[in-house]
């Protein structure tokens, strides 16, 4: 059950190119939330912001004590005005938060998962901002994130943010970077189909994050070989619990005409690749 | 709740509400979404996503696009249709006790008496509640709200059909207010709701494109609400039946700022999606507000406006 | 200035504007008095404040009071009287060479036509554009504004006895701004200019009266831009005169927004008080803005919104 | 000529209460600014505020190296959003900045200040945030300052704010207090009347800024008795420079019709009491 508070920033870290790291004191939301989740923010002054944002929860971390998670980190980038707000609030100032919201990513069904070489192959996907999304879900999957791998993609080496991180914490990180700064010149999707075709009989799942046409084409590759994906969605938000109907994406397969819909906010954020359409 | 103040409200029809504040329709889904918020029996009363005959998958994606200090949506009355409805959601809200205002929607006229026909034997709707958005084709195509004759003439038919308290909820894209809510009146509503939502667009400047899908939405939120104290203000003058207002209602305040302009009642929209706690939240500054006042009975402040009235 | 770009637009009537970037009747005094800040010169052209066949005073204080992203005003039209305008202000404004469009008000419909006329013989005035918002007493009151029949008819007087560009400010208090358009349209317009302020009200809650001394008045500023947007839209697809639109535009991407809407060119209004350089402002930053998009004329833009257009 | 510029802030200084000293760099301003005028101020992104908010200009300074004034600095008091926003600002933030603008205090005509002892009495009226225009009046005066005298009310100890300073740079300050907690008991008006009745024949000017109320009270006693008085007048303005018209007050004595109101942006904010209707 999603809670609604209001909560004080702890930090604020700018980490270049626009990109920030907002750490919020949320014991409630840090203890229950779960890797592909979000939350909604806003500043308490509803003149300031009559529409709250939607962040995914990047990483959660113990209070200073140490022991149960008691902070949530925001990794988000500056886009327009929402977030130009958010960029300058400082350590004790106090945000609107509801959360965790929405379904997140779901792992391999159990039974497939048998005797230890036979473990499904996790395959994280990220473009720029996207990334986000990952943090909590290495998080989550503990020892086992040593075995995933990432494609990580960006316009340049600076919109790859949290690189380091992602390079301790998850098996292996491939970068393609539009201008060629980082990794392979191009698309993240480039060395993912390699990837799929290297072995294309492997028992893989794919998780991907980023912008809309990212998340299409990463959807095809995988839909054409066969290959499990999860994409989590982005749609503008007025509410994020699922009442005002602004967040819809479309069904691939809608059961009715009244079907034909369904909400980011709750239904996803993250969905199947075959359940909507991209 | 603030000892001693009186908060209960007649809104017309014989209803009576425990407290003047409201859910406005569209912004609070089929009241039970907001349970994990707020205590829905601590409200005024709820009023539901508009009903119509059938199911409706709502518009394209996007549907939403934030404003300066307000939204546009087209959201497309996406809604479950009347037969779930008085299966799935009326029972649950009834059960709870909660005082429920069924906002009923139509392609044509036909649809909207269809499904008033059928909330008609129904208990546990408090108030019925027409959106006459939809195209008036008899005159020219224009919504059927924005014509004083369609007004009169549809709330007729539906009063004959219903015993159950009718309210017309009215837009605000007209020449004259005063005119359309006298044209409720003697159609024989036993409230007028008002505003809807002020017609917009917005424009991608990138794209070359409306923002939303399909093309102009309703405004929403503070913005409005300039307008919408003006016309419950000119409403106020002209006719006798009580008002519901609202219009950008984000905290006490603003409740009372309406009541003062002529409003019985008040309905809380965009601010739930903002805060989901705000409507149980906005009953107790009331109280607390009247309180501090001296103000014994809400009713004292309805239409308590004073000075110039242009 | 972007070299290259072709801003000049041809606003109906013979009148070539040098860029699409006028300033609002009301925001911009008789232009005069923004010289410390910007240069007149560089401005598509300048409105001038409302002018009467007589000076007014104006309305008591308060006639102002800020809302959410907008701005109430009741000034009452306080002006020089065309007199004193036609001595004072429009020699030293002919003699600058900016254009200069004389914004018309009346009591009543010999008033208005009385200023048109006095203005008829004069050099230097680019355009008079019609302030419809006094009373229609044949039609019970409401403002002449409202009602196509009398925007036909005054636009044909006025059409009549000048010569002149003649443009009809419209108002957004309608029920359909596209039939009142159309009327002006009729009437022998040469343009339309839209929007005028929404009416809107605010109370003091402590005090229990309108915070305005007269009670309501006009709503600007950028909380109505997609009200201006979505009717500018409309009246785009309903006539074949140009378009000046205007409501809400604080800077260049706001101006592409109306031409793209189907303005030809544009008033920036309530934005001149925030900063009395913002328009001259604009028009660099309009002129960047299409040879960063590629665009060799501005009038490309006119009207090209794709998609949905509901 | 008014300037219309951006300006850094320099210093933040909450002086409790509810009352701040915002100190912005504006060389421009603070050379031409005369006591009485005042600046409008806005944030620099129109959508967080669209209309600026007048200011009295209560001091300036010199830069670092001395010498000519080189920054303002203004007194507010927090009221509404407008002013809870400025109280949020930091040292570096910009701040939009249009001015000097309006009519300030004017000095008794020079032929009557003939000899020595002949010199008109300076009587200054500040209630609560009032007092904001003075201390740049008692900088202007220079070493007639100290020959003025300060009747500085409010309603209790903390709104007498940089009561010290007064004390230093004028030469008496009475003071009153509606709850007793500094100065006489009630308004200020009375130890003024007081001073008025106690040597009736000698030649006077009074000054005063404070509410509305305080300044009918003080421009009737002063009319009454004949003293010459001139106080600074608020209205909700929209532009400061004229041409809004929102600003208007009512004249004492018009000439037509047309000619019942004076802007107080323009023809103000400081009227002669006989001016205008109170
Ligand atoms: C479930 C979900 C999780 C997200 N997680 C993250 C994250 O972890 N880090 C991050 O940087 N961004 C994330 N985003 C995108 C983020 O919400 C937008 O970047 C942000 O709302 C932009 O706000 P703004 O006011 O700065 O931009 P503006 O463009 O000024 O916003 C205007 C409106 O559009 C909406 N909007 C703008 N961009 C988006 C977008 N991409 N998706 C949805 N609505 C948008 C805003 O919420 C606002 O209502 C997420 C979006 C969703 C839906
Ligand atoms: C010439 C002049 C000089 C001033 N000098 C000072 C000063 O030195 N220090 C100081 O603390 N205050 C001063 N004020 C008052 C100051 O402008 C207001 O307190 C401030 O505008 C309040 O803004 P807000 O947004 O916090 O209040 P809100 O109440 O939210 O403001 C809403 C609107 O009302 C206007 N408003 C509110 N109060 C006043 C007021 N008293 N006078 C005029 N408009 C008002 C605001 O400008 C704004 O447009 C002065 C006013 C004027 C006219
Ligand atoms: C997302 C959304 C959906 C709405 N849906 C309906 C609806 O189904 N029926 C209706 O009569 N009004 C609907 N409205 C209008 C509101 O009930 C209300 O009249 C309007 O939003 C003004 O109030 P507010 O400014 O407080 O939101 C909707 C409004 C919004 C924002
Ligand atoms: C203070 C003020 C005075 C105005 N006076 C006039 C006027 O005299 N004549 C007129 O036609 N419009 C007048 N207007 C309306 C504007 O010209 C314009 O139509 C409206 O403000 C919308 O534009 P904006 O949102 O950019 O301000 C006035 C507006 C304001 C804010
Ligand atoms: S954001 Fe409101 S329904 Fe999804
Ligand atoms: S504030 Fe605009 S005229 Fe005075």
């Amino acid at each position: 059950m999603p809670y609604n508070l209001t909560a004080a920033v702890e930090r604020q870290e700018d980490l270049g190119a626009g990109y920030h790291l907002l750490t919020l004191a949320a014991p409630e939301i840090a203890r229950e939330i779960r890797a592909g989740q979000f939350v909604m923010i806003g500043l308490t002054d509803i003149d300031q912001m009559l529409i709250r944002r939607p962040f995914s929860v990047a990483l959660v971390s113990p209070g200073p004590d140490g022991g149960e998670p008691a902070s949530i980190g925001l990794l988000y980038k500056v886009i327009g005005r929402g977030t130009t707000l958010f960029s300058r609030l400082q350590p004790g100032d106090r945000l609107a938060l509801l959360g965790p919201l929405g379904r997140g990513f779901w792992l391999p069904d159990p039974a497939l998962e048998a005797g230890g070489g036979d473990e499904t192959e996790l395959l994280l996907v990220a473009g720029g901002i996207g990334n986000a999304i990952f943090p909590l879900l290495l998080q989550e999957l503990g020892p086992r994130a040593a075995r995933t791998t990432l494609f990580f993609g960006g316009r340049g080496r600076a919109d790859l943010t949290l690189l380091d991180w992602f390079e301790a914490h998850a098996g292996r990180v491939v970068t393609a970077t539009e201008d060629g700064s980082h990794g392979q010149r191009g698309f993240v999707t480039a060395p993912l189909a390699a990837h799929l075709d290297a072995d294309p009989g492997r028992r893989r799942l794919v998780m991907a994050c980023g912008p809309h046409a990212m998340l299409r084409a990463v959807a095809e590759l995988c839909l054409a070989r066969g290959v499990p994906c999860q994409v989590a969605m982005e749609e503008t938000m007025a509410c994020g619990f699922g009442v005002c109907l602004g967040c819809v994406v479309e069904k691939r397969e809608p059961e009715s005409d009244f079907d034909r819909f369904v909400r980011v906010c709750t239904e996803g954020p993250v969905f199947d690749a075959r359940e909507i359409v991209l | 709740m603030s000892a001693g103040v009186k908060l209960e409200v007649a809104v017309g029809g014989g209803l009576t509400l425990r407290n003047p504040v409201l859910t406005a329709s569209g912004t609070f889904g089929y009241g039970l979404e907001f349970e994990p918020y707020l205590d829905l029996n601590r409200l005024g009363g709820v009023v539901v996503k508009g009903i119509s005959p059938r199911p409706r998958a709502g518009n394209p994606p996007p549907r939403l696009v934030e404003t300066p200090s307000g939204m546009l949506n087209a959201i497309g009355l996406q809604n479950v249709g009347v037969d779930r409805f008085l299966e799935e959601k009326l029972p649950a809200l009834r059960e709870r006790g909660v005082a429920t205002v069924v906002n009923v929607y139509g392609q044509c006229e036909e649809d909207l008496l269809h499904v008033v026909e059928k909330l008609a034997p129904e208990s546990g709707v408090a108030a019925v509640e027409l959106n006459l958005s939809c195209p008036n084709v008899k005159e020219g195509g224009l919504e059927l709200g924005r014509s004083p004759r369609a007004i009169e003439s549809i709330t007729r038919d539906a009063r004959a059909i219903t015993r159950q308290p009718l309210w017309v909820k009215l837009t605000p894209n007209v020449s004259s207010i005063a005119e359309t809510a006298l044209a409720a009146e003697a159609g024989g509503a036993d409230a007028v709701s008002l505003i809807n939502t002020l017609v917009g667009m917005v424009i991608d400047v990138e794209r070359r494109r409306p923002v939303l899908h399909r093309g102009s939405g309703g405004l929403s939120g503070p913005a409005i609400r300039p307008v919408a104290i003006a016309m419950v203000h000119q409403v106020y003058r002209a006719v006798k039946i009580p008002i519901v207002g609202m219009g950008g209602i984000v905290n006490a305040r603003d409740v009372v700022e309406f009541l003062l302009a002529g409003a019985r009642a008040v309905q809380v929209g965009t601010a739930n999606f903002n805060d989901p706690g705000v409507a149980m939240r906005i009953v107790g500054d009331l109280a607390a507000w009247c309180a501090a006042h001296g103000i014994a009975d809400v009713n004292e402040l309805v239409g308590a406006v004073k000075g110039n009235q242009a």
